[in-house]
């Protein structure tokens, strides 16, 4: 009971740099930068993931926090990092939003996702129920991360924190989804992700750019 | 009312099946028409034919239906939708306009068999299927006893007469024209769909049986009319709803514009009678009011407007707005007559709308269909470049004076006996019990009056251009008169006129049977067949027959005594007109003169662009263009609109991807706020 | 219908046949008379009637049936209207053959006809009298029928006999409505019979012609018909105000001794000699006027006759 | 075990094709699964005719009269798009635009495509539900970009996108919902996310939770079927990609996205007990039919502005939904049907028409009649039918949606009748020049397969004035099951 308690106590804490990494996103211009929050992230994930398996004693956790650990952590970033090698997109032009505004507006999000979670949190079970607003909170982040962001790339890195979000959430609130379920949502990812890293080498040469504000030409004039 | 007890007494179908029947021997004829779809003569001399006799087929079972029984016969087919299968119902009101289908469309299908030359734009075989698809739906609109088949059958007839007006669809005005017609037609079906919404009164049944029972608040049935009425107002033409008819009715082929002219708009007004008299269990006098100003108002704008224009069939076509005014006219009155428990005077009223209703269909086809011949003749439509052509089309002139006789209201000819029955039925509007009503009403008899008169303006304008004076162009010289195909239909549709005209009490008869069952009152019939007197033999008495040959005999003791008296030789010379020697054609009044004093009386109503030749001009021209004013006040507002409106939501699709999810994540926002 | 009552109708359309070109004269005489010109002989329409009809036709080369029939259709129409009208007996057998209404019809086919066989020809001033013509019909038919309301409102009746007899039946001299109404129809009788002001019978200033352009071409003994009709109109529209406004000396239905119908014959006659010095002094002091301003006439004529029909419908009947 | 077979057999074929996708006869073979497909289909249908619903494999999946008509409908347009785009797909190929290796990805995502929106509509697990829309997304994708333009990389690149972040909303739905079912199923036994658990338990689930899971579905999915707001990744792509994959989004994957929203609703509604999911989604399907009516005004491009005509469509069917009740259920399932088959014929009409005049400008495409009878003919017929006109039976459904809302909620009627008159105007203006007046193009090198354009067009008329009392039946029983 103790140890468990101990283990809340850890959990609010990861759960705390999982916002923070967040923010953290929000604020940084170099995609560089972001490629490693995003990978801690993954790790931070990682471990929440390993400890709510420990306390609550499921063995498919374990499985998807290995899933976690290979995919979010290792491979993403990695090819993530080959990719803008390879295509020489270091640099973010400057946000569409400037920063400290988007801060704000993240703040506003995050206290309404609080509020939201609240209703869910109360009737939770699990040791982790205070933290489903956290994961609510993240997946706002991305979302208006992936809004203010213009490179192809940052948009891309935006998704995955918001699919990261998710899988907190669906941790935090019932110590995740069926196995199957999980594969399923593991395989897709990674598919989707293969064909984002052909298209940008597609898009590299049509629009020998990853910057968005080329792809504005189909609309109503 | 209809009575519901009648209803089982006449379960055992007898002229229904026999409709349909013919209806589907229509459908079959268009199909047969496919398979050798680009044979002129197979189409033309076989087919139509045999369309022909199916209209007069249809018309005589009608009309039996008519003087023998007006029990109603029910059918139920196997189509339609699951819940609700096409309902077929015979009434005395369905079995009028049928008869006014069937006969006048003989005429019309035994015209079209002279008229169909190849060449005409669509393949004959098409042009074929469409034409009997469309005199098809015309009757199964007014066969339809529930909401879904009249729909169908409603749409059914306007798509096929669509692509019977863009035959000639290579010409841009003509697309125009369809694409109007067709999209007033579309927007006025869903008023009448949601208007059937509302009859259905929540119960959940279409067919019109259950409608009647439905009992609706005062609110829903005026909502319930007034849907029906803006509705079957676009289908009929009635301003301001009219804009697509003077342009689509000249567009199509004669035989085409004869039809949608003479019947097509006449099943706007059997929907209108049906569900005002029929399907709605009560009637407010402030309907009446509305209809009767919307007519008259029509009426007064057709006339105006036909009187100004130079194309002969836009003139017929706006002539019809006029017609169709007068019709709901009667129409009007009769609500209000029966909104105020005067159901004689009802039945009066619209025993005159019905028989219009009837002599349009006559006299309107006929003209059309003169105009048809005139144009293969000639191939003009302007009236500027006709003229003289009685001498060299002596038969179409003929028959075409006819028309116009009774187009423009004469004794003794059908025209007039509507006209007359209508004044008649606004004799008695002083007896409405409402004070300012029973003041202002009988004025617009005088508005139905200079209506009617200005028709006759009208009409001498049309006939006399065409027909009259000298030719106006060279190449009219070479006119040739009509086939006799073409003459036998012409011929058949003034013997309609005549009939009508001369013996009325058969067509009293006739509409007496559908105010019977309407109204549960009919106007007097009691009297002989060559003579009406509607309410009492000395209030009013009218007999077309006896001024016939009361005219004929004095004309011709007249002619036999001058014969007889004057012994003077005829001599042909040159006209004398005061001895001006050098006269030629072009100084016969052209067709914007005639209209010069409608122009400058009603100037109001129009839009008017003039071109004044200046004094020094060594060739000064004089040109004038007419407008409907309705258009910029109504039409291309409205157009204006939608653009910009379009514009605006345009923006929404402004390519940038960070918007696009903006807006799925205000969305999420806003519907979670929405929800907690 | 008896015997009587035919030989009745037949005598009264023999008498407005003969006395309607007299009545014609009558007028011009009365007008020669106030414009200080010596008058022509009473008997000169039928004089010119005779001379028209023995001379040759000289008939224009594209001339139609329709023109050569014309002339008789007036003629029959206008006959036909003569024995409708009861200007002398009210128990006319072919009095029920039309209304009041269908009376305006029969005039309206005339009208039409002539129109049409004025632009026959294809002449200038034809086609221009025509579309004169047809518009002071327009404009002449609903003050007309706003008349008729007026007689129908008294006696519940278009068909004129009955309102012989509804009127004649009336205690005072004359209904106050129907003062407005007669005025109304006076104008309308004018215009509708192209006299001045509207039109001038007697004019030969070809622009300002709206009836003789129409029979410009006419000749001989067509011409003789149209002008017999004409004046058969005049006499025709004279004998509905007198049934209208007038009714009385008419014989009614029953009351058909010899004497009767003597003393509705005198009537007649006196009241047509009143009527026609009564239309000449009018034409005398007024003016032509230009024919747009036909409309403004007409409409005034309208007004009247509304005004009638509110005084009925307001002081009641 | 059939369920089994209509699953397998788009993935063999998708792997097959991938194999041999680029050799001539891959078009054939294309149509060939397809084919097998439908007769699998078939026999699918004939058992649940006979049987009723059935489970399988541990119950993960279901059929029900609701989406065994969906997967009909779904087999029997891919067959009948496969045909179309054997001479297509050669035109494209003769033309330059397509390499044979682009035809292989071509065929073996067509195939998959199909398979992942089978798998959609036959799971019984929400969970499964998400992974199939996903797996159709990503599939699609790759069919959108297949022509490597700027143009098919930025609408694929929006598509991707929008659906992508969409469908991850969904799974956080999906997350609460499980969630919430598993305080009363428990965790034991997987049976948390089965529709059918589910369904039996409705009542129980906890209302607010359930409440805010919809909110997450609806937007998630309602991004799929194009709801406007967020509906603007669908023009881009139904234009950009090839005809084909048009006509499948148009025909298919919008009513596969919609179904999965309908599933959600029925256990939200339950849950709830309120008709606030119904409310939502009148809300959407106004909006979205009147912004899609609007947007129809300006196209200048032929598949865009059917594109946008899928969207109003789509609106009016989702306000059906939401209308609820019997027949406006019933109306909405007969909307689908005739939708889709009257959208996919459009979109083949188009496409050939596009091929003939060489450009998808409308202005540049005219006279279609006098090029070629069938396509002119079938573009005017199905546009004449997508727009609500009798007989087709594309009439029968808005007769009963607009008669109901007409009773239930009158307010709404002015909007519907503003969307079809604005819709009607703007597409036909466009459509009568492109299929009448002049013309003076060369015909197509390949015969246009229209056949299926004309079969579809046929089953729609036929709908119109006749309806087999089977279908009825299945209908009926659907919209039982959807609206109760």
């Amino acid at each position: 009971m103790h140890s468990s308690h101990m283990i809340v106590e850890l959990l609010k804490l990861l759960a705390a740099s999982l916002l923070l990494i967040s923010f953290a996103m929000l604020s940084r211009r170099r995609t560089q930068r972001l490629i490693t929050l995003f990978a801690w992230q993954g790790s931070v994930l990682f471990i929440s993931t390993l400890l709510v398996a420990y306390s609550a004693g499921l063995t498919e956790l374990y499985f998807s926090a290995a899933l976690t650990l290979l995919l979010k952590v290792i491979a993403l970033p990695w090819i993530l990092h080959r990719l803008i090698q390879r295509l020489g997109a270091q640099w973010d032009s400057e946000p569409l939003v400037n920063i400290p505004t988007t801060m704000l507006v993240g703040l506003g999000l995050v206290i309404f996702a609080f509020g939201l979670a609240q209703p869910i949190s109360r009737m939770a079970t699990t040791i982790t129920r205070n933290t489903i607003g956290i994961a609510l909170a993240v997946i706002f982040l991305a979302f208006l991360m992936m809004i203010t962001r213009r490179k192809a790339i940052t948009q891309v890195i935006g998704f995955l924190a918001m699919e990261n979000g998710l899988f907190f959430a669906a941790t935090s609130a019932t110590y995740g989804m069926p196995m199957v379920i999980e594969l399923g949502i593991a395989l897709d990812l990674l598919v989707g992700f293969f064909i984002l890293g052909i298209f940008f080498f597609q898009i590299r040469e049509q629009f020998d750019s990853l910057d968005l504000s080329n792809m504005e030409a189909l609309k109503e004039d | 009312m209809l009575p519901i007890a009648h209803f089982d007494a006449a379960l055992i179908a007898r002229g229904l099946p026999l409709l349909l029947l013919l209806v589907a021997v229509w459908i079959g004829l268009g199909l047969i028409g496919l398979l050798r779809p680009h044979s002129v003569r197979f189409v033309a001399r076989v087919v139509f034919p045999l369309g022909a006799i199916t209209c007069f087929a249809l018309g005589a079972v009608a009309a039996h239906f008519l003087v023998s029984s007006h029990a109603p016969e029910v059918m139920t087919l196997p189509l339609g939708l699951p819940d609700l299968p096409f309902h077929a119902r015979l009434d005395p009101l369905a079995a009028f306009f049928l008869l006014l289908l069937g006969l006048a469309g003989a005429g019309i299908s035994t015209f079209a068999v002279g008229y169909f030359r190849s060449g005409q734009g669509t393949a004959p075989g098409l042009h074929c299927l469409q034409y009997h698809v469309f005199l098809a739906s015309m009757a199964l609109v007014i066969l339809a006893d529930d909401a879904y088949f009249f729909m169908v059958a409603w749409e059914t007839m306007a798509l096929s007469s669509y692509f019977l007006v863009t035959s000639q669809h290579r010409i841009p005005e003509i697309r125009r024209a369809g694409f109007l017609y067709l999209l007033m037609a579309h927007i006025g079906a869903l008023c009448i769909l949601l208007s059937f919404g509302v009859l259905q009164g929540g119960r959940w049944q279409f067919t019109f049986d259950a409608m009647r029972g439905a009992l609706l608040t005062p609110f829903w049935a005026s909502a319930a009319f007034l849907l029906a009425l803006i509705g079957f107002g676009a289908k009929a033409g009635l301003v301001p709803l009219h804009a697509w008819l003077p342009e689509a009715h000249p567009a199509a082929p004669s035989p085409v514009s004869a039809l949608m002219s003479g019947l097509m708009l006449k099943t706007a007004i059997y929907g209108m009678l049906r569900i005002t008299f029929d399907l709605l269990h009560i009637r407010y006098w402030w309907w009446g009011v509305l209809v009767l100003g919307v007519g008259l108002f029509s009426a007064l704008f057709g006339a105006i407007f036909a009187a100004v224009q130079t194309d002969m069939k836009r003139l017929l076509a706006y002539s019809s707005i006029e017609n169709i005014g007068i019709i709901f006219t009667g129409i009007g009155l009769a609500i209000l007559f029966a909104a105020c428990g005067l159901p004689l005077f009802a039945a009066l009223a619209l025993t005159a709308a019905l028989i219009h209703s009837l002599n349009h269909a006559f006299f309107k086809s006929l003209l059309f269909l003169a105009t048809g011949s005139v144009l293969h003749a000639t191939n003009q439509r302007s009236l500027g470049k006709l003229g003289g052509l009685i001498r060299r089309m002596p038969w179409v002139a003929t028959l075409a004076l006819i028309g116009t006789l009774a187009i423009a209201g004469l004794p003794p000819l059908n025209g007039f006996v509507s006209e007359w029955l209508l004044l008649q039925s606004f004799l008695f509007t002083p007896q409405i019990p409402h004070a300012f009503l029973n003041m202002l009403i009988p004025l617009c008899a005088a508005l139905l009056a200079l209506t009617v008169a200005l028709a006759a303006y009208v009409m001498v304008k049309f006939y006399g251009v065409i027909f009259l004076g000298q030719h106006r162009e060279p190449s009219l010289v070479h006119a040739h008169d009509a086939d006799w195909m073409e003459r036998l239909g012409l011929a058949w549709l003034a013997l309609g006129c005549i009939a009508i005209g001369v013996m009325p009490q058969l067509a009293l008869r006739v509409a007496g049977a559908v105010t019977g069952a309407l109204l549960g009152q009919a106007v007097n019939l009691s009297s002989p067949f060559w003579w009406i007197a509607p309410i009492a033999s000395k209030q009013a008495s009218y007999s077309g027959l006896i001024l016939l040959t009361g005219i004929v005999g004095v004309v011709g003791i007249t002619f036999v005594m001058v014969r007889a008296l004057a012994h003077g030789r005829i001599r042909r010379t040159a006209s004398w007109d005061c001895g001006y020697p050098w006269q030629t054609s072009r100084m016969q009044d052209t067709a914007e003169g005639f209209g010069q004093p409608i122009r400058h009386m009603f100037g109001p109503f129009f839009r008017m662009e003039r071109e004044l030749p200046a004094p020094t001009d060594t060739t000064p021209h004089y040109r004038i263009h007419i407008e409907d004013r309705l258009w910029r006040a109504l039409y291309l507002p409205i157009a204006r609109y939608v653009q910009r409106l379009a514009d605006w939501i345009g923006l929404l699709q402004g390519g940038r991807l960070a918007i696009y999810l903006l807006y799925s994540f205000l969305t999420l926002i806003a519907l979670l706020v929405f929800v907690r | 219908m008896s015997a009587l009552t035919m030989v009745r109708q037949f005598g009264e359309v023999l008498l407005a046949i003969a006395i309607a070109p007299l009545f014609a004269g009558w007028i011009a005489q009365c007008r020669a008379w106030l414009q200080n010109r010596s008058a022509p002989p009473l008997t000169q329409p039928y004089r010119m009637l005779r001379k028209l009809f023995h001379k040759d036709v000289a008939l224009a080369t594209d001339a139609s049936p329709l023109f050569r029939m014309t002339p008789y259709i007036l003629f029959g129409t206008m006959v036909l209207a003569a024995a409708i009208i009861p200007s002398v007996a009210t128990d006319l057998p072919f009095a029920r053959v039309a209304d009041a209404i269908a009376l305006i019809g029969l005039f309206a086919t005339a009208r039409v006809f002539l129109s049409l066989a004025a632009m026959d020809i294809g002449t200038a001033f034809g086609s221009m009298g025509a579309r004169r013509d047809m518009m002071i019909g327009f404009l002449a038919e609903p003050a007309l029928l706003m008349v008729l309301f007026n007689a129908f409102l008294l006696s519940g009746s278009t068909a004129l006999p009955s309102v012989v007899e509804a009127s004649t039946a009336h205690p005072f001299l004359i209904d106050p409505s129907l003062v407005f109404a007669a005025v109304a129809f006076l104008m309308v009788l004018l215009a509708e019979n192209a006299r001045i002001p509207i039109d001038n019978p007697a004019t030969h200033l070809e622009l300002t012609m709206i009836h003789e352009a129409m029979v410009l071409e006419y000749s001989a003994r067509h011409l003789a018909l149209v002008e017999w009709s004409s004046d058969l109109k005049l006499f025709n529209y004279a004998c509905i105000g007198f049934a209208l406004f007038l009714p009385w000396g008419i014989a009614a239905r029953g009351a058909d001794g010899a004497l009767t119908l003597g003393v509705a014959v005198i009537a007649l006659l006196i009241k047509l000699i009143v009527a026609g010095a009564a239309l000449a002094l009018i034409e005398s002091l007024s003016a032509k006027l230009r024919i747009f301003r036909a409309p403004e006439y007409l409409a005034t004529a309208f007004l009247l006759a509304v005004l009638g029909l509110l005084v009925h419908l307001l002081l009641g009947a | 075990m059939v369920i089994l077979v209509v699953l397998g057999l788009p993935l063999l074929g998708a792997l097959l094709l991938a194999l041999f996708g680029a050799r001539r006869y891959a078009a054939e073979l294309n149509a060939g699964m397809s084919f097998a497909t439908l007769i699998a289909v078939t026999f699918l249908v004939l058992r649940v005719l006979r049987h009723g619903s059935l489970l399988a494999l541990h119950e993960q999946l279901f059929v029900d009269s609701f989406n065994v008509f969906l997967v009909a409908l779904t087999a029997f347009v891919g067959f009948t798009t496969a045909l179309f785009s054997r001479p297509y797909m050669r035109i494209e190929e003769q033309r330059g635009r397509l390499s044979p290796q682009r035809l292989r990805l071509y065929h073996s995502m067509y195939q998959l495509f199909m398979g992942a929106m089978f798998l959609a509509l036959l799971t019984n697990n929400m969970g499964l539900l998400w992974v199939a829309m996903e797996a159709a997304t990503l599939s699609t994708v790759l069919l959108v970009s297949l022509y490597r333009t700027r143009a098919s990389l930025e609408a694929a690149w929006k598509y991707f996108i929008l659906c992508g972040v969409g469908i991850a909303q969904a799974l956080f739905g999906t997350i609460l919902l499980y969630f919430a079912a598993e305080h009363v199923l428990g965790r034991q036994g997987m049976t948390a996310l089965l529709w059918t658990h589910l369904n039996a338990v409705k009542g129980q689930l906890e209302p607010r939770v359930l409440g805010l899971a919809f909110v997450f579905l609806l937007v998630g999915y309602g991004t799929k079927v194009g709801l406007a707001p967020l509906h603007n990744w669908l023009p881009d792509a139904h234009a950009e990609g090839p005809t084909p994959v048009s006509a499948v989004l148009s025909g298919l994957l919008l009513n596969v996205a919609l179904y999965a929203v309908i599933r959600c609703k029925v256990l939200v509604e339950g849950s709830i007990g309120s008709y606030l999911p119904g409310r939502m989604l009148m809300t959407f399907g106004l909006l979205s039919a009147v912004l899609g009516a609007f947007f129809l005004w300006r196209q200048r491009d032929i598949k865009r502005l059917f594109g946008y005509s899928s969207i109003e469509h789509m609106g009016i069917i989702t306000f059906a939904f939401g209308l609820g009740g019997p027949i406006a259920s019933f109306a909405a399932l007969l909307h689908m049907t005739v939708h889709s088959l009257t959208k996919s014929s459009i979109f083949f009409a188009a496409g050939h028409a596009s091929q003939a005049a060489h450009t998808q400008q409308m202005d540049g495409i005219r006279g279609l009649v006098s090029i070629s009878p069938t396509i002119g003919w079938g573009l005017m017929l199905g546009s004449l039918a997508i727009l609500g006109m009798p007989p087709f039976g594309v009439f029968a459904s808005e007769f009963l949606i607009l008669t109901t809302a007409m009773r239930e909620h009158p307010w709404t009627t002015p909007f519907l009748l503003i969307a079809l008159g604005v819709a009607f105007a703007a597409i036909f203006r466009k459509v009568q020049p492109m299929v009448f007046g002049e013309c003076d193009a060369p015909p197509l090198p390949h015969s246009p397969a229209l056949v299926p354009v004309f079969i579809h067009l046929a089953i729609v008329l036929m709908l119109g004035v006749y309806m087999p009392f089977a279908l009825a039946e299945w209908y009926r029983a659907a919209a039982r099951l959807i609206g109760g």
